[in-house]
C-alpha cells in the first residue's frame, strides 16, 4: 500500500498487538478489581481505589516516569520480573502494552464495577440455593450479566491504548519497529514544520481501526444486553 | 507592561533566572510559558498571546517568518549550544568510533526524537558524519524531547546518551563521556524573535536585556554558548 | 427427615421469633401479609443470616449459631421457589431448568425432566428467555428449576399465587406425589386453605413474627379458637376415611369414624386411608335422617359446643364417631332446630362437596408420623 | 362510562385477538396462564404498540390505528396495579402514593390518602422504601398508588394473588365501593371466581389469545358450557335479588324471582338490589320439601337441563322463577331421584354458604347498564 | 504556606476551577447523550458515538491541535463564539476546562450511559402510566436510578480534568496565572534536570485533591445506590 510507508504500517501493527494485548491482560484484572471494589469490604479499599484511579489523575508523562522507575532493567520490580520470569518491559512492546493498559485500568474497572453495582443479588442467592459454589455463581450469573459492562469497559481500554501517548514515549521511549505505536509517529510528525498532512494520515488509519473496534463492541454489547433483557 | 514569553521548554531554569534578575533591574514581569517549540508555534499561529518566541528549532522560526507573524527585523540568534554524548555518572569517556556500539552492552543510547526533535535531528546528522549511524541506529531509544533522553541516563536505564552540553551541566547523575565536533552537525541556534501581534510595550526592551551582558552571564553559566556566526 | 427450625431476628419495626419442629411431608406456613413468612423462609435458606437461628433436616445441622455453625446457602441443598421468580433472565428456559445439575456437576435426570416440564406445561418454552414469559409462565418455571435441583428441603413462597385454577389443579397433585412419594420435606407458604388443607401435614401458624401455633393440620384447621386467624369461610374438619370400594358410577366408598362416606372417585386403593376435608360451611344439619335428598353423605352425631359471636352464625361442633365435624349454620336455625350441647342430630355433607382439591391422599408412613406428633 | 377495547397483536408464536364492549363498572378478564390477559391490559394502557387497536372509554378515544391516534401512556388517565408491583425503589412509600399527584401537578387529595392508607393498611410503611417490604406489603402499596392517581380507567393485574384472605376481605369492599360510587370503569384480571363473581358487573373470557365469551357476570358465570374454561368446583349461578327486611338475629331476607333468600347482614338498605353468587357444588336437591334442617334457603324450581359428562357428577340447571340455578350433584343421587327435565324440585342452599365474599352490591344505574348489555 | 510557591498555590487554584468547571458543564451534556445513544434510534447514532469516543482514541496533541484549529482566535467557530456570544477559549482557562471537558466526556458519556441500559424500562412505564409526561418520567425516574452513574462519570471526568496534559497545553499553552494547570506545571518541571523533586510535590498535591473528590463520590455514590437498593 502506498498510503502509508512500511514503517508507518510497522507501527499500525505495533499500536494494534499492543492495544489488544494491553486490552486483553488488564481485562480479568479489571474484573476482579471492579469485583472487590463493589461487592467486598476491606481494610485499604479506598487505597486500592485510589491507586486504581492514579492514572486517570496523574499527567501521563509522571505515569510513565513512575513506570520507568518501577519496571526499568535498572529498577527493583523490573530486574527481579526479568530474572525469574524473563519479562522484560524495558524498550519492548510489552513495556508498551503495560503502559497502555495501566492507563486504561481505571476506565475498565470503572465500566465494570459499575455494571456489576446494578446485578440484583436476589439473582445470585438463587443460584446459591440451586446449589452453586460462590465461584460458580459468579461465572455462570455474574458474569453473563455484566458483559455489556465488560464489553464497555474493553473498548474503552482498547480505545485509550490506542491513543496513548505519554506514558508510553517516557516509560519505553520510541524505536521504530519495537516501541514506536501510532501516537509516538503522530507526535513525531506533529514536531515537524509541515508534517501536519502526515499526521492526518497517521490520525484517520487510529480512527478508521478504533471506530471499526467500537462499531464491533456496540453490536456484541446490544446483543448481550438483549439476551438479559428479554425477548 | 507585562511580556508574554513562548519559549522552548528546555530553557526553563536559564530563562526563568533572567526574567527574575530583569524583573529586579526593571520592575516588569515577564510571563513566561514553557513548551514545545512545535506547540508554541502552532499557537502562536491560532493568534496566542505572546509577545516574544524563543525557539529551540529555527525550522519554526522559518514557519513563522514565512507567514508574516515576525515584527521584520527583530529575529536573531540568541544561543548556541553542544552535543555531547553523556552516560551515568562515573563512566569513563568514551571515543565517538566504532567502539560506541560496544559500550551500549546491548542497552540503548537514549536520543530525542531522531526525526523530529532539534537535539535528535543535529544527533543524528554527527553519528551519520562518523559513520556510526547506520549500526547505532537500532539500538536508539528516542525520547519526545531531550530532557527525557537526558532522564534515561541519568536513571540509568540507557548507559549513553546524545543531550545538550546545558542538559548535562544541569544533570549531577550524568557525565560527559565526548563532545561532538561543531562540524559534525548543522549549528545550534536558539533564534528569538517579537511577535507581529505584540502590544507590550516592553518587549524591545526585554529583547534587548537577552541579549545583553548580564542576561548572556547567566545564560553562559546555564551552559548555553554565543550563537554560531555562521547562519 | 424431620424438620427443626429456631430463628430470632430484629428487623428496625419487626421481630421475628419462631420455633417449631415439624414431622416429613408437608408444612405449611400461614400467616397473613407482613407476618415473616419470607423472612423465616429466607433464614432456612441461608440468605439471610439471622441474629439466632437453628436449623436442622433430619440429622443434617444446616446452621447453629451456637456451635457458629452456618453452612452457606449452596451447601444446604434447598430447593427454593420464591415469590417473585428470579429466573435467569439470560438463560434461556431449559438451561434455567438444568441450571442446578449444571453447577453441581450432578448427573442430568432427563426422565425426571420430561416430566416436571410436561406436569407444568412448559414445553413450548423451553427456547425462549424469561423477559417475555407471563407472570403464571415465569412461576412455573421457577418450580420446576426447583424440582430439578435434587433439592433435601424444598420451600415454596406461595408457588401457586399466579397461577389459574386449572393449571393448580395440575400442579397440586405433583406436590402431592412428591410428599407421598419422596423424603423431601417442604415448606410451603400459602394464603389458601385449600391448599394447606390438601398439602399440609403439619400448620405453622404466624402472627407478627411469632408463632401462634404448630400443629398437625387436621387439629389446627377444626380449632375454633383459630377460625379467625385462618378465615371464617375456610374454617372446617379435616377427617381421616378408610376407602372401602371404588363403585362403578364413579363414587368412592370410603368408611369414617362417623359412617359411611361417598366421593368421586379417586386414586387410593381399596384398604388405603385418606384425609378429607370438610368446610364447617358446608355441613348441615338435620334433627331427622333427611328423607329424598341429592346428598349421599349423612352422618349421626352429637352436638359438643355450640359458639356465636357477634354476626348472625354460630359454629356447631359434633362428634362423629370419634371425629370432630364443624358446622357453621345461622343462629336462627340453630334456635329453631333447637340445639344444644348433646342434641343428636345429622350433619348433611353433598358428596362432591368434599371436592378434588380437598382430598389429601396419605401413605402409611406419614400416617405414622402424624400420630406420633 | 363504557370501554370499547378491540387489540390484535402478533408475538412471535402467540397472537392475542379480542374485541369486547363494556358496560360501567367491573370487567373481569379472566383466562388461563398465558392467555393474553396482561398482553390486552398492556395495549389498553399504552405500553404496548399493538398492530391494530382501538380503545374508546366512554367517547374519549384513546387509540385508534386506522385514524393513526394513539395516545402515550402519560395521557390516557389509566392508573394501572402491575402484576409484579414496579414500585419505584428510590422513593418512599409515600412518595410513591403521592407521585401521580405530584407528576401530573394535580392538587393532592390528602382525605383521600388518608383513606386508602388506612384501608389498605400501609400507615406504618409510609416512611420506609420498597426494597425490603414483604410481597404483600409491595402490592398493597402499588394498589394505593394507582387509586391515588386519580385515573379514568383502572386496569388492575391480578392485584390481590400476593395477598392473604383477611386482606383480599378488607380490600374487596373498597374496590366495590370504587365501582358502585365513581363512575371510574376497572379491567380487573383474576384467577379467583369468587373475587370476579363478587366484583365484577361483565366477564370477558380469554382463551390463547381469543376472546372465548363476553357478557354479564350472571350469564357467564352460569353457562354450563364454560364450566370446564372457569373450573368445575367454581361453577355456579349467580341471581338477582331485592333486600326485603333486616331481621333482629343478624339476618336480611330478600326476595329472589324463585322464593325467599337469608343471608347474614348486609349493608342494603330495604328495596335495594343484589346479586348473590350460588355455587353448583353448594346446592342440594330434595324431590319433597325437606324438614326440620338448618338451611333456610329452599326454593322450588323445575329442572331445565342435566348434563353429565365422564366423572361421577351432573350439572343440573333449574329454573327457579325466571332464574337459572345449577346444582352439581352425583350421577348416583340425579339416578336416585330419578331427575329428569321437567321435574320438580327443591334447591337447598345453606343461607351461610351464599358466603359474604360471594354478594355483590349494586347501585340502580349499574343494573341499568347491565341490563341493557 | 512554604510548601508550594503562590505561582504554584495560582496553578493548584486554576487547576481545580478547570476541573470543576469542565465536569459541571460537561455533565448535563454527557447525560444527554449518553440518554441519545442508549434509548434513541437514529440516523448517524454511529457517528456520535464514534465522535464521542474521539478525545480517547486520538492522541492528545492531536486533539489539542485539533482544539486549535476549531476554536483559536482565527479559527471560525473561535471567532464566531467570540463575536457573538463573547466567549473566548483560546489562551484563556475557559480553554484549559475546554480541553479537560472533551477529553474526560468519552468516560462520562459510558459511565451515564452504562447506567442507563440498566435502568429498568418497566418503572419507567409505571410513572407513565401514573401520568408523568417524558421529561418528567426523566426527571423523577431515571436520573435518580443513574445517580450512581452519574456520580462515578462525574468523578472520572473530574479526576482526567485534574490530570489533562497534551491536550490542555497543546491548545492554550503553559502561562502561569493563565493557563498553566498542575499537570503543565509538572511538566514543565520534569522538563528541569533535577526537577523531579518539585514535580513530586506537585503530584501530590494532584493526588490529593483527587483521592479527596474519590472518596467523597464514593460516599454519595454508596448512598444513593443504597437507596435504590432498599433499606
Ligand atoms: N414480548 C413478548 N414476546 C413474545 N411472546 C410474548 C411476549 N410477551 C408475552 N408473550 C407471550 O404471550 C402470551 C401471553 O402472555 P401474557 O403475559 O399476556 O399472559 P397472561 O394471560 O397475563 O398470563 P398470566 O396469567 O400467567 O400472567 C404468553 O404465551 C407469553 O409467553
Ligand atoms: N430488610 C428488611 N429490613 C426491614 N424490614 C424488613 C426487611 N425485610 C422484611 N422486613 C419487614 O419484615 C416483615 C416481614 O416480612 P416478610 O417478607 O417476611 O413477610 P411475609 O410474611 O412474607 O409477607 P407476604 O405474605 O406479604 O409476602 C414486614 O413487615 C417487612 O416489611
Ligand atoms: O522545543 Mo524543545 O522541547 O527543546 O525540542
Ligand atoms: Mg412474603
Ligand atoms: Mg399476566
Amino acid at each position: 500500500m502506498d498510503f502509508l510507508s512500511p514503517e508507518e504500517w510497522t507501527a499500525v501493527a505495533l499500536s494494534l498487538r499492543v492495544a489488544i494485548w494491553a486490552t486483553l491482560v488488564a481485562l480479568p484484572l479489571a474484573i476482579w478489581v471492579a469485583f472487590l471494589l463493589a461487592r467486598r469490604d476491606f481494610w485499604g479499599k479506598q487505597l486500592l481505589n485510589g491507586i486504581v484511579h492514579l492514572p486517570l489523575i496523574l499527567p501521563p508523562v509522571v505515569t510513565g516516569y513512575l513506570l520507568l522507575l518501577t519496571f526499568g532493567r535498572r529498577a527493583p520490580v523490573g530486574a527481579w520480573l526479568a530474572d525469574t520470569l524473563g519479562l522484560v518491559f524495558a524498550f519492548r512492546w510489552t513495556g508498551a502494552a503495560l503502559a497502555a493498559g495501566i492507563m486504561g485500568f481505571p476506565l475498565m474497572v470503572r465500566a465494570i464495577r459499575l455494571a456489576l453495582e446494578t446485578v440484583d443479588p436476589k439473582l445470585e442467592q438463587a443460584a446459591a440455593t440451586l446449589g452453586a459454589p460462590r465461584i460458580w455463581v459468579f461465572l455462570t450469573v455474574t458474569l453473563p450479566l455484566i458483559l455489556p459492562g465488560i464489553i464497555a469497559g474493553a473498548i474503552l481500554g482498547f480505545a485509550k491504548a490506542m491513543g496513548e501517548f505519554g506514558a508510553t514515549i517516557t516509560f519505553v521511549s520510541n524505536i521504530p519497529g519495537q516501541t514506536q505505536t501510532l501516537p509516538s509517529a503522530i507526535y513525531a510528525f506533529l514536531q515537524v514544520p509541515g508534517g501536519e498532512a502526515s499526521a492526518l494520515r497517521l490520525v484517520a488509519v487510529s480512527v478508521v481501526i478504533a471506530m471499526a473496534a467500537l462499531i464491533g463492541s456496540e453490536t456484541l454489547a446490544r446483543r448481550a444486553t438483549k439476551r438479559v433483557m428479554g425477548a | 507592561g507585562q511580556v508574554t514569553v513562548f519559549a522552548a521548554a528546555s530553557m526553563k531554569t536559564a530563562l526563568e533566572d533572567v526574567a527574575a534578575d530583569w524583573q529586579r533591574q526593571s520592575g516588569h514581569k515577564a510571563t513566561l510559558s514553557f513548551a514545545g517549540s512545535s506547540a508554541l508555534a502552532r499557537q502562536i499561529e491560532a493568534g496566542a498571546p505572546a509577545d516574544l518566541y524563543l525557539s529551540a528549532n529555527s525550522g519554526w522560526m522559518d514557519r513563522l517568518e514565512e507567514q508574516g507573524l515576525l515584527r521584520s527585523g527583530s529575529r536573531s540568534d540568541l544561543l548556541g549550544n553542544q552535543l555531547v554524548l553523556v552516560g551515568p555518572a562515573g563512566t569513563a569517556p568514551q571515543p565517538l568510533d566504532s567502539t560506541l556500539i560496544d559500550a551500549l552492552e546491548g542497552g540503548h543510547l537514549a536520543m530525542a526524537l531522531v526525526e523530529a526533535v532539534p537535539a535528535g535531528i543535529y544527533g543524528k546528522a554527527a553519528l551519520e558524519y562518523l559513520g556510526l549511524w547506520t549500526d547505532i541506529a537500532p539500538h536508539v531509544a528516542q525520547a519526545d524531547n531531550v530532557r527525557a533522553a537526558l532522564a534515561l541516563v541519568a536513571i540509568g536505564e540507557a548507559p549513553l546518551g546524545i543531550v545538550y552540553a546545558t542538559d548535562a551541566q544541569a544533570e549531577p547523575r550524568v557525565d560527559v563521556v565526548a563532545e561532538f565536533p561543531a562540524p559534525s552537525h548543522p549549528p545550534i541556534t536558539y533564534p528569538v524573535a517579537i511577535l507581529t501581534d505584540s502590544k507590550a510595550d516592553t518587549v524591545q526592551a526585554f529583547l534587548d536585556y537577552l541579549k545583553g551582558p548580564v542576561a548572556k552571564k547567566i545564560f553562559l553559566r546555564h551552559g548555553f554558548t554565543e550563537p554560531p556566526q555562521h547562519k | 427427615m424431620n424438620l427443626s427450625v429456631s430463628i430470632q431476628h430484629r428487623f428496625a419495626g419487626f421481630t421475628l421469633d419462631a420455633s417449631f419442629e415439624t414431622p416429613n411431608g408437608v408444612t405449611a406456613l400461614f400467616g397473613s401479609s407482613g407476618s415473616g413468612k419470607t423472612t423465616l423462609v429466607n433464614a432456612i435458606a441461608g440468605l439471610l443470616r439471622p441474629d439466632q437461628a437453628r436449623v436442622q433436616i433430619g440429622d443434617r445441622l444446616l446452621c447453629d449459631s451456637d456451635q457458629g455453625l452456618c453452612l452457606p446457602p449452596h451447601k444446604r441443598r434447598i430447593g427454593y421457589v420464591f415469590q417473585e421468580g428470579r429466573l435467569f433472565p439470560h438463560l434461556t428456559v431449559r438451561q434455567n431448568l438444568r441450571y442446578g445439575s449444571w453447577v453441581s456437576g450432578r448427573q442430568r435426570d432427563q426422565a425426571g425432566e420430561t416430566r416436571v416440564v410436561d406436569m407444568l406445561g412448559i414445553g413450548d418454552l423451553l427456547d425462549r428467555r424469561p423477559g417475555a414469559l407471563s407472570g403464571g409462565e415465569k412461576q412455573r418455571v421457577a418450580i420446576g428449576r426447583a424440582l430439578l435441583s435434587q433439592p433435601l428441603l424444598l420451600l415454596m413462597d406461595e408457588p401457586l399465587a399466579a397461577l389459574d385454577e386449572a393449571r393448580k389443579a395440575e400442579i397440586l397433585p405433583y406436590l402431592e406425589r412428591l410428599r407421598d412419594e419422596t423424603d423431601i420435606p417442604i415448606l410451603y407458604v400459602s394464603h389458601s386453605v385449600a391448599e394447606v388443607a390438601r398439602l399440609a401435614t403439619t400448620v405453622v401458624l404466624l402472627g407478627k413474627g411469632k408463632m401462634l401455633k404448630c400443629g398437625p393440620t387436621a387439629q389446627v384447621m377444626s380449632d375454633p379458637a383459630l377460625a379467625p386467624a385462618i378465615g371464617l369461610r375456610e374454617a372446617g374438619s379435616v377427617l381421616t376415611a378408610t376407602v372401602t370400594a371404588h363403585h362403578a358410577d364413579g363414587l368412592t366408598e370410603l368408611a369414617a369414624a362417623g359412617g359411611q362416606v361417598f366421593l368421586p372417585r379417586i386414586g387410593v386403593p381399596a384398604g388405603g386411608t385418606v384425609r378429607l376435608r370438610i368446610h364447617a360451611n358446608d355441613v348441615m344439619l338435620s334433627l331427622g335422617r333427611p328423607g329424598r335428598i341429592s346428598a349421599l353423605n349423612v352422618l349421626p352425631g352429637k352436638v359438643t359446643s355450640i359458639r356465636s359471636g357477634g354476626g348472625p352464625g354460630a359454629m356447631v361442633q359434633l362428634k362423629a364417631g370419634h371425629d370432630q365435624i364443624l358446622a357453621r349454620v345461622t343462629k336462627r336455625s340453630a334456635t329453631l332446630l333447637g340445639l344444644e350441647p348433646g342434641s343428636e342430630v345429622f350433619a348433611i355433607i353433598k358428596s362432591v362437596s368434599v371436592a378434588q382439591a380437598d382430598i389429601g391422599a396419605r401413605n402409611q408412613s406419614m400416617a405414622k408420623s402424624d400420630t406420633t406428633t
